[in-house]
């Protein structure tokens, strides 16, 4: 029995050891577009603000691909499933047969398309250790950075990289922060203490245009910026079940995680 | 594998327990030295009401919802029991809203802290059981 | 009924507490566990000092709180508040006068007669062999504690091929010559009695249900218990009878010789008033005397209308204390059918009793065991009965000395509440133990887990037989049946001729 | 201070042998025998016991007395003579020997109890016997009667046993069977009733060893009426074999199963009715077991018994050749004697060697 896994990050090892705690026997191979060993995304923001570092946000012990009995295929994309075959393809054009495939690829950046975007040229989305190491690298403390999106990833975001630029300026079309989890009262408070640290916030406001450092509010405002932070959400990434599974939003899956189509299992993403 | 488990029909409500488990995480050879003074965050704590009191600690769950819940990878199961890897911990307390039976909480430090059954402490055996005057927490194998 | 413990109508205290809490605040860490585990609610936490302190005048020093105390940051220390006391009005006697001055009632205590009579098992020195003839070591050869309780019997009967008949009375086996004395079910709890009763069944001896009949949850233990059938006849019924394997008479306690029991209605509540066939608050008095035991005869009838009950199956035992005519009534009672006859000297304990009475009535057990196994000898019916001796057995060197004295086995009570956690502070009485012993509010019966309980008493004894076998070894005589009335292996000390006389041992160095 | 108001721990020497066919054999070879131990005992006390050596009288009890004077002897005999018909008397005849010196009066009567005393008295001949002596030892101030039985005799002093041996003419006595016994006293007996054997009725002991239970056997065994009158293990011994066997009725074997006990984990493992045996035998005669080293040679009529205490702290061997059976502290005392043995060996603790005359009942009573 082969078990192909598709991600790297927590659905891909809890697939891991789930499977191990079944079948101590079968073959597992993991296929992940980063190089890195698993770590752990939501500990992006506390790298850089300086609360953990690469060896310590690492999500298992360096001898977990080891102990659970499984390759890791690092920095190899998958961009085809044919299930007829059973087999995945990669981005260097290799094939990899499977019994069972696991798609936990998680979700990419919503970059909404507003005028003028490409101007930008210190622009970062939020998501990968990748995206935490660029933008560290472009920080400083005389830039001004504006954070789209007063989501969980822009305000953790914010809160890595206050220390480091001069100013933050976070934009959201909702009226109040993390408006997809907290009530207004309670989004009142966080964003009373956000203030407090010095984060100033544009609600109700969307970016109607860019122009490299500036950016047009719906509001009419005016807001200059040496760094955007795109922070506006993210889409599951379905690509690859497209037209094999069942996908809407999300890829759909029963509650033993398995898609429409045989053999193949998927994870839900949550927001 | 030998777990501590809880008599409440043996327990006093002393409290007792709380204290001894304060004390084995300090490492400190003297309670009096090691707690004078001080608000003890103890990892065993007793809840009581209306005559019943019992000490609850963590269970040491075969299949622990807090290691799933962990974002870092800090809660590790090994042999059986569950332990904190307070470096790791960013406290972000998923666990603590995870844990069925409230049995982690915040330490002074922000990371959480658990029992740990005492593997890391001076006391040997868990120092609740060690300092239970009734035995109304045990520490044994039950299959 | 007047509360005795109310001292004094008057506005005056003339009571000073006997007793101190001495805190070390150094030590202390408020953790109010003392605070919690005091009934008598000495200890008491402000809040707002973050401080413990306590009430001295409520403390019966029963040292629950010294001893759970986490930090050792309490003791108990005796008042140097002293009157101006002398040789003749001692404290105690001063101390009397003013609460009987304030109650007006009869004074009552518990425990053991706490006055400084001489003790003579701490007279009498044990004897060891040396190279006449060689100790025997208990780690390499055989060294056996067994003793059987019950009368021997008369003469040999062979069956038709010439094999002896087996035609001994029923009889006690025991792995050791050691007894729990009787406590009643309601003079102590539940738990005290589940721990006593696995004890027995783990050493292979045996436990006494005492007067208040036995809980239907210990009849399981049924073949290591004494059931006891005492003045008021609590809980006597016939299942009763026949679940132990062997019956008891109360006849006496060494404690109070001549005057029955009385266990306050406040602890005759649920299954002790179930256990005992009395009804809920009753107080339970145990009328002295049996009031169908007027004379010896007397007692020959019940002895034997409690054999035809058990269809002659169970050994009976006649407890008495120890009174001057001691010897008299154990030949009366060798006579009477009984098998065993237990005498219970002046030191035996009580859950209560009159003071005045406990602590001048009845004589030493060394004294009344010495001349009573003598008389019986004399007489020529010492094996008619085995003898079985209590109150108080401290020790095993003062159960080897009993049995060299003559005795069969003895019986322990004090020692074993010692065991489990009694500190002898006296207040049995009050209901208040706060070591869950003797007690039925439900919130003390919880402090004594029977599964701790009863692995102690097991501790308990299994040191002693271990340091019996020492001693008897030391002597040479590797079965206790040996040591039986073996008086050459005493000697006295500090003692006067009428004293070894009476002992029938000979001074140290002789 | 005379022996019996105070106990004196003594090790010894003792010796054995019995002719199974009844043949009578002169006392020679038991001196040689016992002499061979000489450094067991230091001359404080020698004895010895003989079956089969009055056959012309034994249809009467020999008595043989100690008094220390006339006045003593004058009172005995006037006791005697309103207990029994007297059949003959006189002086044991002995020889000057240098190393035996101040020996009180020995006299041997031959008698039988008198018809009408012995019905009034309602016991049987032997229980009479034993009273009269108990009565004689215990109330009749220097008169001290050391040996009781129908044909056979006790003959000891204070001394080397080999002296006893030569004073007492033992060589010119003729018997089927012979103890011999050599004392090693920690004190001066200065008495000859202590040495041993001990004897009442036919039954005769002689012990090598000090036994840890005495004080609890003798107050038990007093309490049948026997008066321990030397507070020596021997005394208290011969008195419960008197007990067991002539009034509780046991067997030998049952006898060594009371005083030589096996321990409760060897009655475990017995079969069921051996087991029961040893049981009963334990608890109804606990106070008869003997703990503590003791090696015992207990004559009666018609046989020897040897026995070890249980865990054979005093050293006992047997010999055997054709009819004559040997029994001695030491190989050597055997060897002496019969140099050429059939069969040697060790009895184990606790384990009778039973010895009987061919023919004779079980227990020759």
């Amino acid at each position: 029995m082969r078990y192909v896994i598709i991600g790297n990050s927590a659905a891909g090892i809890g697939a891991v050891e789930g499977i191990r705690q079944v079948d101590k026997e079968g073959e597992i191979i993991i296929i992940s577009r980063e190089p890195y060993h698993t770590y752990s995304r939501p500990l992006i923001s506390y790298l850089i603000y300086g609360k953990t570092d690469r060896e310590k946000m690492k999500y298992r012990v360096d001898g977990f691909y080891e102990d659970m009995g499984c390759a890791f295929m690092g920095g190899k994309a998958v961009t085809q499933i044919l299930p007829d075959k059973k087999e995945v393809g990669l981005d260097d054009g290799s094939k990899i047969a499977y019994d069972k495939l696991f798609v936990g690829t998680g979700s990419d950046p919503f970059v909404p398309p507003i005028e003028g975007l490409n101007t930008v040229n210190d622009k970062f989305t939020f998501m990968s250790l990748d995206d935490a190491v660029s933008l560290e690298k472009a920080l400083s403390p005389e830039k001004r950075v504006l954070i789209l999106g007063a989501g969980l990833i822009g305000l953790k975001c914010a809160e890595a990289i206050l220390h480091k630029v001069k100013s933050i300026v976070v934009a959201d079309l909702a009226p109040r922060v993390l408006s997809s989890i907290l009530d207004g009262e309670g989004a009142g408070m966080i964003q009373k203490h956000l203030e407090n640290k010095g984060i100033e916030f544009r609600l109700s406001a969307g970016v109607n245009k860019f122009a490299t450092d500036k950016a047009y509010l719906s509001t009419g405002e005016e807001v200059g910026f040496d760094i955007l932070v795109i922070a506006a959400g993210v889409r599951p990434n379905t690509a690859l079940l497209k037209g094999i599974a069942d996908v809407e939003r999300g890829i759909i899956i029963n509650e033993k995680s398995e898609t429409s189509a045989k053999d193949i299992f998927s994870e839900v993403k949550l927001f | 594998m030998k777990k501590v488990y809880v008599n409440e029909k043996w327990c006093l409500g002393c409290h007792l327990c709380e204290y001894y488990c304060a004390f084995a995480g300090t490492n400190e050879k003297d309670m009096a030295r090691a707690l004078k003074d001080i608000k003890i965050n103890p990892r065993i704590r007793i809840e009581e009401k209306d005559g019943v009191s019992f000490a609850v600690s963590c269970r040491h769950c075969d299949e622990p919802l807090c290691v799933k819940g962990c974002i870092t990878g800090a809660l590790t199961r090994k042999d059986g029991v569950i332990t904190i890897n307070k470096d790791k911990c960013v406290s972000c307390y998923t666990c603590i809203l995870c844990c069925p039976f409230g049995a982690i909480a915040p330490s002074e430090q922000g990371a959480v802290q658990k029992c740990e059954l005492c593997v890391k402490s001076a006391a040997g055996t868990p120092a609740c059981v060690k300092g239970c005057p009734n035995g109304a927490i045990v520490f044994e194998e039950r299959g | 009924m007047f509360d005795f413990t109310e001292v004094n109508p008057m506005a005056i205290n003339f009571l000073y507490p006997n007793y101190e809490v001495e805190r070390n605040y150094d030590r202390c860490i408020s953790c109010r566990a003392c605070e919690r585990q005091c009934a008598n609610e000495v200890h008491e936490y402000l809040p707002d000092q973050n401080k413990m302190v306590c009430d001295d005048s409520k403390c019966v020093n029963c040292q629950r709180c010294v001893s759970i105390c986490p930090t050792r940051a309490l003791k108990i220390v005796k008042t140097n508040n002293t009157y101006k006391e002398n040789a003749n009005w001692t404290g105690k006697a001063i101390n009397e006068v003013y609460r009987q001055a304030g109650s007006g009632g009869v004074l009552l205590s518990s425990m053991g007669n706490p006055e400084n009579y001489p003790v003579y098992f701490d007279k009498i020195l044990l004897n060891a062999s040396q190279v006449t003839n060689p100790s025997i070591d208990p780690l390499r050869e055989p060294m056996e504690t067994k003793v059987f309780l019950g009368a021997k019997p008369k003469a040999i009967e062979r069956d038709a091929r010439g094999r002896i008949v087996n035609n001994l009375p029923p009889h006690l086996s025991l792995s050791m010559p050691v007894m729990f004395s009787a406590m009643s079910f309601g003079s102590i709890s539940y738990n005290a009695h589940e721990s006593l009763a696995r004890a027995a069944e783990e050493l292979g001896i045996m436990y006494n249900t005492g007067e208040g009949g036995l809980h239907e949850d210990f009849y399981r233990y049924g073949k290591n218990t004494i059931v006891q059938v005492a003045s008021g006849r609590f809980g006597v019924h016939p299942d009763y009878l026949n679940s132990g394997a062997a019956i008891e008479i109360k006849m006496g306690q060494g404690a109070k010789p001549g005057i029955g029991g009385h266990l306050p209605g406040a602890k005759i509540i649920g299954d002790v008033s179930r256990t005992r066939m009395i009804p809920e608050g009753t107080d339970a008095i145990s009328p002295a005397p049996h009031h169908d035991i007027y004379s010896i005869e007397d007692l020959r009838q019940l002895v034997y209308s409690l054999k035809e009950a058990t269809e002659y199956k169970k050994p009976v035992i006649v407890k008495i204390a120890a009174v001057h005519n001691v010897s008299a009534i154990a030949s009366g009672i060798a006579r009477s059918g009984a098998d065993i006859i237990a005498i219970d000297g002046f030191r035996g304990g009580t859950g209560a009793a009159p003071t005045r009475i406990r602590d001048h009535v009845g004589i030493p057990i060394e004294l009344a065991l010495a001349s009573v196994d003598r008389r019986l000898r004399e007489e020529g019916i010492r094996d008619n009965v085995s003898l079985v001796v209590g109150g108080s057995i401290r020790s095993s060197a003062d159960i080897v000395k009993a049995v060299a004295l003559g005795a069969d086995c003895v019986y322990i009570a004090t020692s074993a509440l010692l065991a489990l956690g009694c500190h002898l502070c006296g207040s049995c009485h009050t209901g208040k133990c706060n070591w869950g012993i003797a007690t039925q509010n439900p919130e003390l019966v919880k402090r004594l887990n029977p599964n701790l309980g009863y692995k102690r008493l097991v501790n308990l004894l299994t040191a002693w037989k271990h340091e019996i076998k020492e001693m008897m070894g030391g002597m040479g005589i590797n079965s206790i049946e040996s040591l039986k009335g073996n008086r050459l292996m005493l000697r006295g000390v500090g003692l006067n001729e009428k004293e070894l006389e009476i002992l029938g041992i000979k001074y140290a160095g002789e | 201070m005379r022996e019996g108001q105070v106990r004196i721990p003594a090790g010894c020497a003792i010796s054995g042998l019995i002719d199974r066919t009844g043949k009578r054999m002169s006392g020679e070879a038991i001196i040689r025998s016992i002499a061979v131990m000489r450094d067991r005992s230091n001359g404080l006390g020698g004895g010895f016991a003989a079956y089969g050596i009055y056959p012309e009288y034994k249809d009467y009890f020999a008595l043989h007395v100690f008094y220390d004077g006339m006045a003593a002897k004058k009172e005995c005999e006037e006791f005697l003579e309103s207990h029994f018909d007297i059949i003959n008397l006189s002086k044991i005849p002995t020889r000057k020997v240098k190393s035996i010196t101040d020996e009180p009066l020995i006299w041997r009567y031959f008698v039988t109890p008198l018809p009408t005393k012995l019905a009034d008295s309602q016991l049987d001949e032997r229980e009479f016997v034993a009273k009269c002596v108990f009565r004689v030892n215990t109330y009749i101030n220097g008169a001290y009667i050391f040996s009781s039985g129908k044909n056979m005799g006790v003959f000891k002093a204070v001394g080397f046993p080999e002296d006893v041996a030569a004073f007492y003419k033992l060589d010119e006595y003729a018997g089927y069977c012979f103890t011999a016994h050599g004392r090693y006293p920690t004190n001066t007996p200065g008495w000859w009733g202590g040495a041993h054997p001990f004897a009442l009725l036919d039954y005769s002991v002689v012990h090598n060893g000090e036994i840890s239970s005495y004080d609890a056997n003798r107050r038990a065994i007093e309490m049948y009426g026997y008066k321990c009158t030397l507070m020596t293990d021997t005394e208290v011994i011969t008195y419960i074999i008197d007990y067991l066997h002539r009034k509780k009725g046991l067997t030998l074997e049952e006898i060594s199963l009371v005083i030589a006990a096996p321990f409760w984990q060897t009655i475990q493992g017995m079969p069921q009715e051996k087991r029961e045996l040893c049981e009963y035998l334990r608890i109804a005669y606990e106070a008869q077991l003997i703990t503590g080293p003791f090696s015992i040679l207990v004559g009666f009529e018609g046989g020897l018994m040897a026995l070890n205490d249980r865990l054979k702290l005093r050293s006992m061997v047997a010999g055997e050749k054709g009819d004559m059976v040997y029994i001695a502290s030491e190989e050597a005392a055997i060897r002496a004697i019969e140099p050429e043995l059939d069969r040697v060996w060790y009895p184990k603790g606790g384990e009778p060697v039973i010895v009987r005359l061919y023919g004779g009942q079980s227990d020759g009573n």
